[in-house]
């Protein structure tokens, strides 16, 4: 298992739990742990599904990507209630996350990784 | 000076114009938004009322936690970490002074911080801004704030995508803190 | 009806099923139309599928959003076999579907759209 | 010169091929991509078999739009476009000329059109293109042009996003394209 982890979120639990199934193809020693959609389900953000995200990857160092603003708050909480490290990300979300996936199953630095993710950033 | 008596007084009075006009709030969030501001509130508000049910004779601190943290796990749009940000900066600073105005300047911070919105963004810094400066807070003060936002064009949130076809809607998130602000003067003992 | 429809392409079904769920929020009266994986609903995009998404779309004139690079080829290739107006956006796909939908809904001309839209080009 | 008959019989070769080194052409894709090359091009090849046997006394054309439409149903991957593109271009192009090298330069143009890609980007290009312009086609052509996909870094494709990290490894689509042509000697009558 890799040191750096990804965690996904989305509105829409789809899209959050969609994501892995893209990444592990590319990621197979990544862990990937989603949050999707309000507590309820409808199209939304938890703060409290977001924690459980980060509590339940594997790794101690998180990458995080969301969709759109809101998500970034609740993201942003999360963060604030964690002891995990958790690197939050201002990138396309699923271009964002594929292209971080990649570079940490290939081991290459945080440091690297934030290079080339820097173009991607777009909010 | 706020107690716990009056706040939770404040916050019931306020869930009943939520329960009121919840229907107003989405569609306010129709044009600009995602229609669903009425319904986060209302569902956020519920959050809070059940938290606070769940108090056992709690402080001002603990009971500010729980509104914030009722309006959190409830809403499930920008407005819930908005909102619960400011109940958590109010129950970081209560313990320290009690008084309405330092208490919702501390709020308007956290929201501030949360979304990194300032004022003449059409969100609800303006109304939680002109509410927290002024001397005398009277349901004026709040109604000019709120309307002032319909001539704003949006720099945040969803309605920040449509641009100048943002100006001449009313921002529901200052709508809702308007509310929740009328609810405040309302509640005897606060100011 | 808009003028103006949306399809959304991605390797993965759930993701490209679940971002209408995100749109139709802020666009009610905008047709999404999307697909999502291979034929046998592995991760992966197809020709037909894609084209499938082009003919259901109730609008005749349609902006395409994708993940990554295969999914544009597929998508390429669907649209030199349709007689539909296709505009392939290189922009991130979720981020990017969202303006678009927004906009679409408001009635924004196309060109405006596509200024809105030319910031979030990141393939 | 191609006609109906070699065509079945070069395409039934590269099917053998491909059977035989799909785990191999899967592995290679595993540093550097997502690990299915092999599976991709295996169904690719099972719908370009199945689209043959469909076909009814078939002329060259309608034969090399049957592998085309076989190949785009079935792969799923980039590659299924790529070789259904360079088919598709031989397909229009056949009733000109049947020389196999005026059809694999224009299948070249085909897969450089689709993918954007171009010499030295360590793609499947980088066999297609040295092949094309070799004056005669040989094994040895073939192996030295998938040879050097190794020292190259990848500017196309999921191998791209590794950068200066691509060198080192075959690129996968390089090697099925070289079994692609081997096959295309070991046929009798087309060169
Ligand atoms: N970044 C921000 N800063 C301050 N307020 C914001 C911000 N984004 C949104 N808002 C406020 O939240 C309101 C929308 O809340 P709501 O509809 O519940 O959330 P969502 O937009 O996620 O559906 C807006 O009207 C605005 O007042
Ligand atoms: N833009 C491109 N132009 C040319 N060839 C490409 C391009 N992208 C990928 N390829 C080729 O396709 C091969 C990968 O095919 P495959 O694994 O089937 O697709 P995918 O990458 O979608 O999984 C690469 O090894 C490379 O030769
Ligand atoms: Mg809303
Ligand atoms: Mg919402
Ligand atoms: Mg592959
Ligand atoms: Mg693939």
């Amino acid at each position: 298992m890799k040191k750096l982890g990804i965690i996904l979120i989305s509105h829409v639990s789809e899209i959050a739990d969609g994501l892995p199934k893209l990444l592990t193809q590319v990621a197979q020693d990544v862990s990937f742990t989603s949050a999707g959609g309000t507590d309820t389900n409808d199209v939304g953000t938890s703060m409290e599904k977001i924690l459980t995200a980060i509590n339940n990857n594997d790794a101690a160092e998180l990458l995080a990507f969301y969709d759109i603003g809101s998500a970034k708050m609740n993201l942003e909480l999360a963060i604030e209630m964690t002891d995990k490290q958790v690197h939050l990300y201002d990138t396309a979300l699923v271009e964002g996350a594929y292209t971080a996936a990649t570079l940490i199953q290939a081991d290459v630095p945080l440091a690297d990784i934030e290079k080339q993710l820097a173009p991607l950033k777009i909010k | 000076m706020l107690t716990v008596e009056n706040t939770q007084k404040w916050l019931n009075n306020f869930y009943q114009k939520i329960e009121e006009h919840k229907d107003y709030l989405s569609e306010l969030d129709t044009p600009i938004g995602d229609g669903d501001h009425g319904n986060n509130m209302m569902r956020g508000m519920v959050g809070v009322k059940e938290s606070m049910a769940r108090l056992q004779n709690p402080d001002l601190q603990a009971l500010f936690k729980a509104i914030a943290m009722g309006l959190i796990s409830k809403v499930g749009g920008a407005s819930g970490p908005l909102y619960g940000t400011a109940f958590l900066e109010m129950a970081k600073k209560c313990t320290e002074t009690q008084a309405a105005a330092d208490l919702i300047l501390v709020g308007l911070a956290g929201i501030k911080k949360r979304g990194g919105a300032t004022e003449g963004d059409k969100t609800m810094v303006d109304v939680w801004s002109p509410v927290a400066h002024s001397s005398q807070l009277t349901t004026e003060v709040i109604a000019a704030a709120v309307a002032a936002t319909k001539d704003m064009q949006a720099k945040k949130g969803r309605a920040s995508y449509l641009g100048e076809r943002s100006i001449g809607h009313l921002d529901p998130g200052a709508v809702s803190s308007g509310y929740l602000f009328t609810a405040l003067i309302e509640t005897e003992g606060i100011l």
